[in-house]
């Protein structure tokens, strides 16, 4: 999915945490989104998710404002996320069943990404109990599940541990080379930015800085 | 104070009694509050949701108005719905007064702004991320509804239980558009308030430890059922 | 300046003006629903506060909780009707005297156009037992009150029991069970002082009274004062005495003719 | 129907007659409810939040126990407390029976469950995190007290104007211990069901909508003192 | 503060998430704590916080058992904080304010740390509208303030950017070199660990695999 920003704003009373003129994200490419604490990166990714409406500007999804069905493809993991008050098969299954995909073929799916992100053990655990970084795999494992066009990762791997990003990083790598989707992900590692993305936006008190390759940004 | 203990004693004797009439008064009581919880909850809670994350202009006011119709007064339900269904008034020729169907729908009036006050409040608390998780998702509306009530299935519980409470216990609203006939409309609150007016304090007081033993009955069932311990 | 005073409240008898009058302390006056669904003690009460300067609460309840009431010592003084347990009460020791203080009737009053036929029959009884075929609903008090121990009293003169679906037995108040009976299309007994104070809001009339049968004595009893210490009998005494007087008897006389057209009650103290 | 637009209309001019006897009624309604909501609020609330927040045997026992005393029914409550202070009860050497004083300790009676238990509810779920910040920075209970109540505030908001809209709108416990006294402990609910029995239903529905004026006042200024918006 | 760790256990239903034979925490010494996801990382510092229950075993704070004035000098940040609905300023103030220090010294206090921090443009902002990054320093912040003896972080700077992130560690190791007390930080970031650390605790399914100087450990 192709996203089109221009003239994005966002303010906070009188405060504008978000100013960005014109900005691109081509198709199934995968995008790295860095930038202090507090530039705006998160509220970026709520609006284009559709969670949250900016001020002013516009974005368009293929060149078409957001409706209900480009919605359905779409997904966003949060920085704070949820998780349902069930089990961690439950909740990455949960896109699934939305979407009323047979039950054989959910359980094969679901238990697929479990392996992938070594979360099978968990299973019938609740998630309300989950360590942090397994409630976080758990989060991402429901967002990968359905294949959404359009990923919206807000630090997904913040509380991991280097293995699990190994994996995790694979996973997303896969996806992009496969060419399912677009990918915007937030990370304050800039090690990983390099490793993963195809290009980088850096942002800085709501503004766009700086996109290109990631060699030239990260510098 | 011989009374309270008088009272205990008698209402093992009316339970153990097999009393017809005494029977058939709880479970006239049963009957007409749990339908009207029922009636109440299926209407309440969605609007109650509805109303906590839809964002609207006058909803500071509609907030508020929920709030007072949360302490509608029995007396005041009863003597509306009994001037709307007696025989002059405007569904008058569907002969509901004096009927167990008017006290349900005195007591549906009574606590569906209680269920939907509760829950709503809630649901302002907790509702907006589960909102938010089930559109990111890909849910649709419905989808939203379901999961808010899963997820907030305690909240929404003790909503119901309130609401509950409230309809087995009050006594203004159906007494007035019930009017305690006997074999027909009597229930236990209007049994109580009829016997404290003949000085039988006793069996008054017998009557209420029923209706508690009740109330404990059904929260424990449905606590049980709801939060699964 | 007494007499101005005086002249204020009887304008306006339901204004109770506390401050004006001197505080001898207060008493519980126990008495039915009817006595005040009709308006009397609005009407006369004031003027006890006036003359003696004792405050009388009053507590409406149905008369055999009211007699409780006196029974337990919770009521100081007692306003009821239902002669034969005030003379219990009397027996029993729970007061020493009662006394005749009024007197009106009850009137068995039906839908406007009397679909039974009642008033063709004149007497009570008879009306009562045509009732009794059950096609036409009759709603009983219920609530063991004054009224309600009549109407069972009548139905054994009749020697009929009555059960059946027609047999309303609705456990409440004079006034709500005439709204009932309007409601309802059916008949019932009241008494006439709170059939006359309601007659504007339903549409029932009256189908049978003046039968001796019907006759309502109202009595008054000072609660026995060694009950507990609480007990104001001195101010149950003078409430007594003030209300056989002859200044109150005249008062309760005059009730309602004004509104209604006739007295609600007819006093009949003896001196 | 006409009962209805009437007794609007007559809600007016009852308000603007200035009548000293309707005024009375009015202000006796507040300053009782208001009055057992602030008893009921100060013990409620802290057990309610400490009940939830401790775990100790027969919790699950307690926590029932609590939801079924949110549907004491008036009238018993009523019954109760009249059982207690009447003159031959344990407390009857104070002559509190058909008081004032006799309606708040019934009110305070009802509505104290209510307060405590939708406190209780809303404490499990976010109480837990809030106490173990207080207890991770140094503060002791008092302090972990006070800051429960500060940042639950809106839930303990809901519990308050749930208890005071039970408090202000029944009639079944104020009527027992109170008496209807003209001038002492004559109330709205009161007055409007004795207007109900008398068949004055135009000056009920005045009542009753002046009622749920001061109730929309009240939670309007409750909620703007401590929502703050 | 010294911690003594004997035989310490944690069981979850069957599932035993936390053994720990013995373990020596010394005075004033920053130490690391590292492992996979789910190894029990976080359940062994809510243990010695105070707010867990163990199953078996003792920890022992300069000798004694856990009681009212130690928990007084303990602090412990968690990998979910919960900020206070009140302002940015309020939150920090918090434990100075349970303290009953003297207003104008709160305030001195509050901010020479958000000046340390960065956040002194947010001092008045309430803490619910603030960003994943800015509430994890506020967090911080709170922990820092009332200069505990025993502070444990759990994962403080996942949620940072590296800027941010050199000056949180600057204060950890300045607390750490003024000898203030003794520091327990779980992490992910083995760099982290590396550049802060006096020594380092490597856990893994719930067992202490190994104790040491940071260069052995993180090999
Ligand atoms: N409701 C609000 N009122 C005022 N300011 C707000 C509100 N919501 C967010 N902000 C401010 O907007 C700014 C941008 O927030 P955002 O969450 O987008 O930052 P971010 O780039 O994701 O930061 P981080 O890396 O810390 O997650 C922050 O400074 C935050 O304090
Ligand atoms: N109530 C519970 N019931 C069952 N298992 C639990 C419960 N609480 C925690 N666990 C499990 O205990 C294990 C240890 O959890 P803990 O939070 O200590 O991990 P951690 O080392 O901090 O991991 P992370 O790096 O992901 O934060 C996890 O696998 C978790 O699933
Ligand atoms: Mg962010
Ligand atoms: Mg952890």
């Amino acid at each position: 999915m192709e996203i089109n920003i221009n003239g994005l704003m966002k303010d906070y009373g009188e405060r504008t945490v978000l100013n960005i003129e014109s900005l691109l994200f081509e198709s199934n490419k995968l995008y790295g989104i860095i930038g202090p604490n507090g530039a705006g990166k998160s509220t970026l990714l709520r609006i284009i998710s559709g969670l949250e409406q900016s001020t002013k500007g516009e974005i368009l999804y293929n060149g078409c404002v957001l409706n209900k069905p480009i919605l359905k493809h779409i997904t966003f993991m949060s920085q704070r996320h949820y998780l349902l008050k069930t089990t961690v098969f439950n909740n990455i299954a949960y896109p699934l069943t939305l979407r009323k995909y047979h039950k054989k073929i959910i359980e094969n799916m679901v238990d697929e990404i479990m392996m992938d992100l070594q979360l099978f053990e968990l299973k019938d655990q609740l998630a309300i109990s989950l360590s942090g970084g397994e409630a976080q795999k758990v989060a991402l494992a429901r967002a990968l599940i359905f294949e959404p066009q359009l990923l919206l990762l807000d630090e997904p791997t913040a509380n991991i541990d280097p293995n699990s990003i190994k994996l995790i990083e694979k996973l997303i790598l896969k996806r992009n080379k496969e060419k399912k989707g677009t990918t915007l992900m937030i990370t304050h590692n800039m090690e990983q930015a390099r490793r993963l993305c195809d290009e980088v936006v850096f942002i800085e008190n709501g503004k766009l800085k700086v996109q290109g390759k990631e060699k030239q940004v990260l510098v | 104070m011989g009374y309270i203990m008088e009272g205990v004693k008698e209402a093992f004797n009316l339970l153990l009694s097999l009393d017809r009439e005494i029977y058939s008064i709880i479970l006239l009581s049963i009957f007409v509050s749990f339908t009207s919880t029922i009636i109440s909850a299926v209407i309440g809670t969605p609007i109650g949701l509805f109303l906590a994350l839809k964002k609207f202009k006058l909803k500071k006011m509609v907030t508020r108005l929920l709030y007072t119709f949360m302490s509608l007064p029995p007396v005041v339900v009863g003597l509306f719905v009994a001037i709307i269904i007696s025989r002059r008034g405007p569904l008058g020729h569907l002969g509901l007064l004096f009927t167990p169907s008017a006290m349900i729908i005195a007591q549906t009036l009574l606590i569906t702004p209680i269920i939907m006050g509760i829950t709503f409040n809630n649901a302002k608390e907790q509702g907006q991320e589960i909102r938010q998780i089930c559109m990111t998702l890909g849910g649709n509306r419905w989808d939203t509804l379901i999961l808010l009530i899963k997820e907030m299935r305690i909240s929404i519980l003790i909503a119901i239980v309130t609401g509950f409470g409230r309809a087995i216990s009050e006594v203004g609203a159906v007494m007035l558009v019930g009017g305690n006939i006997l074999g027909h409309t009597r229930v236990m609150t209007t049994f109580i308030a009829m016997n404290n007016s003949m000085g039988n304090y006793s069996m008054s007081i017998a009557m209420g430890t029923v209706l508690l033993v009740i109330s404990f009955i059904v929260n424990s069932i449905l606590y049980k059922y709801v939060v699964g311990d | 300046t007494n007499n101005k005073i005086g002249n204020q409240i009887l304008d306006k008898p339901e204004a109770e003006d506390v401050t004006i009058i001197e505080d001898n302390g207060s008493i519980i006056l126990a008495t039915t629903t009817s006595t005040q669904d009709s308006g009397l003690l609005d009407y006369i009460l004031p003027r006890f506060k006036e003359e003696t300067g004792i405050e009388a609460k009053v507590v409406a309840v149905g008369t055999g909780k009211a007699i409780q009431m006196g029974v337990d010592g919770e009521a100081d003084v007692l306003l009821v009707h239902a002669k034969s347990s005030e003379e219990e009460f009397v027996k029993s020791g729970h007061a020493d005297a009662r006394f005749d203080v009024m007197y009106n009737d009850f009137v068995l009053i039906g839908p406007e156009n009397d679909p039974a036929g009642l008033v063709e029959k004149g007497d009570v009884i008879s009306a009562l037992a045509l009732l009794s075929e059950g096609n036409y609903v009759f709603v009983s008090r219920g609530d063991d009150s004054g009224t309600h121990k009549k109407e069972l009293g009548i139905w054994k003169d009749a020697k009929i029991e009555p059960v059946g679906d027609w047999y309303i037995s609705a456990g409440k108040g004079m006034g709500d069970v005439i709204q009932m009976a309007d409601e309802m299309v059916g008949y019932t007994l009241c008494d006439r002082a709170t059939y006359l104070a309601m007659r504007d809001n339903v549409d029932l009339k009256i189908v049978v009274e003046s039968d001796l049968a019907l006759l309502n004595q109202y009595g008054v009893m000072a609660v026995n004062p060694n009950k507990n210490k609480e007990i104001n009998g001195e101010g149950a005494m003078t409430f007594v005495d003030w209300i056989l007087s002859e200044k109150t008897q005249k008062l309760i006389g005059e009730y309602g003719k004004e509104e209604f057209g006739q007295a609600l009650f007819i006093p009949n103290a003896k001196k």
